[in-house]
């Protein structure tokens, strides 16, 4: 986490620190709500669906998510499809490559349990099994809309945080997910 | 020159891991590229991190059960895999379908094929660095998308192909729309060409790049516009009608020099080319001699069982020639069935063509090969 | 030197060609269904999450068996005793079997429409898929969805006749979509 | 000319080269033995114009599928693997598909070869290059070794994976991930 | 693993219960409803009422304001008989000015980011028949951009393992100083300017040629392939393309016979017959090409596209950037804005005659007014450009600078020449 956030919390003690840490919480989280950037990154047949919440009809940069092509700039990765073994990897180490704090809907019925492949030799049976998951959509493949609400739910996880209690969303993030995993 | 020693040469050399997470792979697909400069001189395509053992999977599922996993094949055309599917069980079992469902099939088909042509379209617009013909293509997509949402109730993944039939007739109301959106979309071809085909930059960046002689075309078993870009008229419509497609009035477009335009331009006519079938289709379901509702063959039930036996069926779907080839043992599974994808074999001309190429010409001939790794991998 | 100037004289052209396509557009309404403001109400055949009916479900198993990826699971209850037959009139019809749980793992559902055609239940379905499509859990065993008896998760839900959509007021979950048939 | 003449011709030379018994439906059906099979394919693609090679697969005739190939037990129906399929042979067969795309005919060919650990049958890469990965693809599904072949590694599965999924009896075995 | 970390954290309804107006199946917004009288839509009809309100209101609020830059002279004169009064030393105003009018330049590139990105991705949208940012802010998402730089502000900061630390970490501020410094000798308006040097041309030249550098710092030490390949192209595409940029500002400075950027834009005022404003762009044939070549080198200074190759998303996945995460990117970001910005100005002050009104009965707007809706005009050809062209090939690019656009430059200093002769 940046410097910024790390001594956050520490205004709590000057006079007034509460309600400027009060403050400060509701604009950080006001911000990180605003603009979710998701990574431009799709596995299978719910990519293309993710793919249409970009385009035109349903247009996800209203909610301001602006998809970025690199890890580094991303803050939620939407497992779109498939996990394949031999994908699981790569996709961990995306997982690590994304700065904090980070979080990941799995989209659609492979990424949350398989899905028809549930008894395929080839397949992880959910995303969750190798990266920590915030948001699970059911739907094969979920409408454009549901991946949109998908992310409305993440920004009701988003404002939950706090930068005194956790910094991440999940205690995993709290902990530092790259010494994890 | 003088000559260089092999060390010399190897520091100026570079390994670029292009993919699996790469925005414009399409997926999952990683090329690893050995590059001196920006000139590639080895590329390795490597699939597999789609693979879901599919045919391992057919092989546990009942007929029926089945055809849901052949949507996840090349999710872009799913009705082409359900129809491939279902053609290839239909010959095994010696079922036929009626002939509205048939007209039916090409009509769904067809408005699949311009769908996954139109995501083709938008791709490959964003490979060469214009989104907003990507944007445009998913606009009219989005229409056929509600079409079909309309007729079967999936947008993307329609398992509307079953074997014997269709799920369902045509709903009311749905010629009509389907009418609407064919001749809005006409035009719409028009203004994509004006928009990028015709764009100074986008022709300088896709002619004379990739180039596929027809010969090494036939001989890496290309097809469908890949195929047909390079000048083989080889389209399997015209070639073994299934279906109704014999008694539809069609041309085959090709290209002549096999490089990445054509093989977009080829697609870009067949979406015409689409748009004139779906409207034959249109009429011919209008027309008194099909009976509406009769859209199933009789005694066809959810637990087939398929007489021992081999069949092999193939279609032209927006890729090329997909196959299935069935076997069964006149159990309630199919014994064995082997998908002939024709991203899978594709895919494989990369290593032979992108020698050569600078690293942006990667790009346009893998997005002008227009794979789909969900049947590249299976 | 006249091809050199044909070229750039055409090339120009083609691209201000181009620019008026886009600038055509850019005077056009959008076409965007704004959509936490805006829902889609899908077309009646639209397989959305499954629903599930208890009073009219027969306890078949016909949908466990059509399922591919076996999302569902059922137990039938115990049999209520039989009336005891009263000399000199008909014997009372056999009661119908009653479900004990059953349980739908959304995560797992492949949306494809077969357990609601297998279905034999006449005239409503026990089991269909809904026009909702917005459903987002947080955790995996959230997506298993039970039903047990005397647990009114679904409520009973009313089928209409294909093709008519009447809001649905009843139901508990899916309130804010239509339900067909 | 037709598929029996050709037939003919062949066989003068290739005395393994039969007509199958259970034929592909609405292809003409010929079983090779593996010694022939790039020769006659380099015969056929030149002297009579096969020229397209559709495809390349397998199949294992041992039997009914094992449940352990599956790493949660799978949706196989009531009964469809109860009892030792009637057919059950111990080979691998390969089956060819090739179109002459200049006179539209198809053909189907077949290869049986015994079932054991690297059962192998001349590779058709150089021949038709649709035959290198097609080719791989088996390997990787079946382990069956394509003589020739010079890229022959695993194509789609895990270099890690454990024996040959396709193949009826394998068995799956638990990963890091399951 | 995940059982003992996740915990169920999204309260509520697992089914939406927040209703929204349901579109039956009949309202699709298919295009064939929308786009045949889009007058009849209440929307579109809305938004032309508030579009034209805009531009109403804020063409009075210019006019109330009036001008701007010769006031600023007085006030100045006031501070300094003021504190001379009270015995501060003239050097100590002098360096308080100045200081004040740094950070005023400060500010510049800030304020043009957070609207420019706003407005870029309002008009991309409206472009695809979308939307663009809705929902952020009071207003059609003009907060957006704030709450992205906050976002980022915020965002874990990583510096890769195999990175050139150092380096890594000099590069965004190489890139970003001189995106500020460049806006000193840019006038903004009639006497609105920070520093009013007479070699403004060159120094605006010079400094955003800096830039370049911290591009090829960031492609070098990120240790990345594609950043390097990025950083690479960047150094090439930039050097050449400035060759061409300055060629084409060369007939104008011929003709003003001045370096000096607000001078040359003081050159073009006044009408030929009192209707055709003397601006550089209606000089025959010389204005247009070399405002034409001046327009797509700028384009490709700025790295946008069709000559975004240094960041080609769809081949270099960010190019240059991909390595950089949170403030360090937005500083990228926040610079290439500067330098469009720049572009715009320098274009607005040296073709399109400054502060000019196109009409002399438009005359009653103040400059800065006209200034900034010339700015506003260009800035949207910018991102009409790049929202409608495909990307060059970095091969081709190199061509069309060396083959096409430098011969076309040299010859119009030629041409430029020929017609001072012809005037005088």
């Amino acid at each position: 986490m940046g410097i910024v956030l790390d001594n956050l919390s520490k205004i709590e003690s000057l006079p007034g620190g509460g309600l400027a840490l009060a403050t400060s919480d509701s604009l950080i989280n006001w911000a990180r709500t605003s603009s979710v950037w998701p990574l431009t990154f799709g596995l299978a047949c719910c990519a293309i669906e993710m793919m249409a919440a970009y385009a035109s009809r349903f247009d996800f940069e209203r909610m301001g998510v602006f998809p970025r092509p690199t890890p580094r700039q991303a803050d939620v990765m939407f497992v779109a499809g498939t996990v394949s073994k031999k994908m699981a990897d790569p996709i961990i180490r995306i997982y690590k490559q994304m700065p904090e704090p980070k979080f990941v809907i799995a989209m659609g019925g492979c990424a949350n349990c398989g899905g028809p492949f549930y008894d395929s030799y080839a397949v992880v049976k959910g995303v969750d099994r190798i990266i920590p998951v915030d948001v699970y959509l059911p739907g094969c493949p979920p409408r454009p809309e549901a991946l949109m609400y998908a992310v409305i739910k993440l920004q009701e996880k988003m404002r939950k945080m706090t930068v005194k209690g956790g910094l991440g969303a999940t205690p995993l993030q709290a902990a530092g997910s790259r010494k994890l995993i | 020159m003088t000559k260089e020693t092999p060390t010399a040469i190897k520091a100026d050399q570079m390994f670029i891991n292009f993919g699996p997470q790469h925005p414009s792979t399409h997926g999952v697909l990683r090329i690893a590229l050995t590059v001196e400069g920006e000139v590639v001189i080895k590329g390795d395509p490597d699939v597999g991190f789609l693979h879901r053992g599919m045919e391992k999977l057919f092989e546990a599922r009942t007929y029926s059960q089945g055809l849901i996993l052949t949507d996840r094949l090349d999710y872009i055309s799913a009705t082409h895999n359900n129809l491939g599917y279902c053609l290839a069980v239909e010959k095994l079992a010696g079922i036929q379908a009626p002939l509205r469902a048939q007209y039916i099939r090409v009509l769904a088909s067809e408005l699949n094929r311009i769908a996954s042509h139109l995501v083709f379209f938008g791709t490959f617009a964003v490979d060469m660095g214009a989104f907003t013909p990507f944007l445009y293509a998913f606009r009219e997509r989005e229409m056929i998308m509600d079409l079909f949402e309309m007729l079967c109730g999936g947008r993307l993944l329609h398992s509307y192909v079953r074997v014997g039939g269709v799920s369902a007739d045509l709903p009311a109301g749905w010629t009509e729309k389907c009418r609407e959106f064919l001749k809005f979309f006409k035009p719409m071809l028009k203004d994509y060409d004006t928009l990028l085909s015709g764009n100074p930059i986008f022709r300088s960046r896709t002619g004379g790049v990739g180039v596929i002689s027809a010969d090494r075309a036939v001989s890496w078993g290309l097809s469908g516009p890949v195929l047909r870009a390079s000048g083989v008229n080889y389209d399997v419509r015209k070639a073994d009608p299934y279906c109704v497609y014999a008694k539809m009035n069609f041309t085959v477009p090709l290209g002549k020099n096999g490089d990445c335009f054509d093989r977009y331009y080829c697609r870009m006519l067949e979406m015409g080319q689409s748009v004139e079938i779906a409207f034959q289709c249109l009429d011919a379901l209008a027309g008194a001699e099909l009976t509406p509702g009769e859209v199933m063959a009789k005694g066809v039930s959810k637990m087939l069982k398929a007489p021992a036996g081999q069949a092999y069926a193939h279609m032209e779907a927006s890729r090329g020639d997909l196959g299935f080839f069935a076997v069964s043992d006149g159990g309630l599974n199919p014994y064995r069935m082997h998908v002939r994808g024709p991203s899978f074999i594709n895919v494989a001309i990369l290593q032979e063509i992108l020698v050569g190429c600078k690293i942006a010409d990667v790009v346009a001939i893998l997005g002008s090969l227009d794979i789909v790794l969900g049947e590249v991998d299976r | 030197m006249k091809n050199y100037i044909d070229f750039a004289a055409d090339a120009f052209w083609n691209t201000l060609k181009g620019l008026w396509v886009t600038l055509k557009v850019l005077f056009l309404p959008a076409i965007t269904v704004q959509y936490p403001t805006e829902k889609i109400v899908p077309y009646p055949r639209f397989r959305g999450m499954l629903a599930y009916d208890a009073e009219a479900c027969i306890v078949c198993g016909m949908c466990v068996r059509a399922c591919p990826s076996k999302c569902i699971a059922l137990a039938k209850a115990a049999p209520a005793p039989a009336p005891v037959p009263v000399e000199g009139q008909p014997a009372a019809p056999a009661a119908k079997p009653k479900i004990a749980w059953y349980t739908l793992d959304y995560g797992r559902c492949n949306f494809c429409g077969l357990c609601e055609e297998s279905c034999p239940t006449k005239p409503k379905k026990a089991l269909w898929h809904s026009l909702d499509y917005e459903a987002v859990f947080s955790t995996r065993a959230e997506m298993v969805r039970s039903w047990k008896r005397g647990d009114d998760l679904w409520g009973t839900a009313r089928n209409t006749a294909e093709g008519q959509l009447v809001p649905v007021t009843d139901q508990i979950h899916i309130q804010s979509v239509p339900v067909r048939k | 000319m037709t598929a029996d003449e050709i037939l003919a011709k062949l066989q003068a030379s290739f005395p393994g080269l039969v007509k199958s018994e259970a034929p592909v439906k609405e292809y003409p059906t010929w079983t090779v033995p593996a010694e022939s099979v790039r020769v006659v394919f380099e015969r056929l693609r030149s002297k009579f114009s096969f020229d397209y090679l559709d495809v390349v697969t397998a199949t294992d005739w041992s039997g009914p599928i094992n449940p352990k190939g599956y790493p949660q037990s799978p949706a196989v129906a009531a009964g469809a693997a109860a009892a030792p399929s009637a057919t059950a042979k111990d080979i691998f067969e390969v089956v060819y598909l090739v179109t002459a795309l200049s006179t539209g005919m198809r053909l189907c060919l077949r290869c049986e070869i015994p079932r054991k650990e690297g059962a192998s049958v001349p590779s058709l890469y150089g021949i038709f290059m649709a035959a290198d990965w097609q080719e791989r693809e088996v390997y990787d599904m079946f382990g069956i070794h394509f003589e020739g072949h010079p890229n022959l590694k695993r194509i789609l599965t895990m270099e890690t994976q454990q024996g040959y999924p396709l193949r009826k009896d394998y068995e799956h075995l638990p990963d890091k991930f399951d | 693993m995940t059982e003992e970390i996740l915990q169920p954290d999204i309260s509520g309804p697992v089914f939406n219960h927040a209703n929204g107006r349901l579109l039956m199946p009949e309202t699709r917004y298919w295009p064939t409803d929308m786009w045949k009288s889009p007058w009849s839509l209440p929307t579109y009809r809305r938004g032309a009422a508030v579009l034209a309100g805009l531009i109403t209101g804020g063409a009075a609020a210019a006019w109330f304001l009036g001008e701007i830059g010769p006031r600023l002279a007085p006030v100045y004169s006031f501070i300094e008989a003021y504190a001379l009064a009270y015995g501060v030393p003239a050097v100590l105003i002098q360096i308080f000015w100045t200081f004040i009018k740094g950070g005023i330049l400060l500010l510049a590139p800030l304020v043009n980011a957070l609207f420019a990105v706003w407005w870029e991705r309002k008009i991309s949208a409206h472009i695809q028949s979308r939307m663009g940012p809705m929902y952020v802010g009071w207003w059609h998402g003009v907060l957006q951009t704030v709450a992205d730089g906050i976002k980022l502000f915020l965002k874990e900061d990583i510096v890769p393992d195999c990175a050139d630390k150092i380096v890594h970490w000099l590069a965004p501020v190489v890139v970003v100083i001189p995106a500020i410094l460049v806006f000193a000798p840019v006038p903004f308006g009639n006497e609105l300017v920070f520093a009013d040097i007479d070699i403004g041309t060159v120094y605006v030249f010079a400094v955003g040629g800096v830039s370049v550098m911290g591009i090829i710092m960031a492609g070098w030490s990120s240790g990345n392939k594609f950043s390097l390949l990025g950083g690479l192209r960047s150094a090439a595409q930039l050097v050449s393309y400035e060759l061409p940029r300055t060629f084409a500002v060369l007939p104008v400075v011929m003709l003003a016979g001045t370096l000096n950027i607000a001078e040359i834009a003081g050159f073009q005022a006044g009408y030929w017959g009192g209707i055709i404003p003397r601006w550089f762009i209606f000089y025959p044939v010389v204005g247009q090409v070399a405002f034409i070549v001046f327009l797509i080198a700028s384009v490709a200074e700025t790295n946008r596209v069709p000559f975004d190759i240094p960041e080609a998303e769809s081949e270099l996945v960010a190019g240059f950037n991909t390595e950089y995460s949170g403030m360090k990117f937005a500083l990228f970001f926040l610079s290439e804005f500067a330098y469009v910005l720049l572009s715009c100005l320098l274009m607005a002050a040296v073709f399109f005659g400054g502060g000019a009104a196109p009409l002399p009965f438009l005359e009653f707007l103040p400059s800065w007014a006209w200034f900034l809706s010339k700015v506003l005009i260009l800035m949207f050809c910018f991102l009409w450009f790049r929202w409608t062209f495909p990307r060059f090939r970095v091969d081709r690019l190199m061509d069309f600078n060396w083959k096409f656009l430098l011969p076309v430059s040299l010859l119009n200093i030629a041409a430029g020449g020929i017609l001072i002769w012809l005037l005088s």
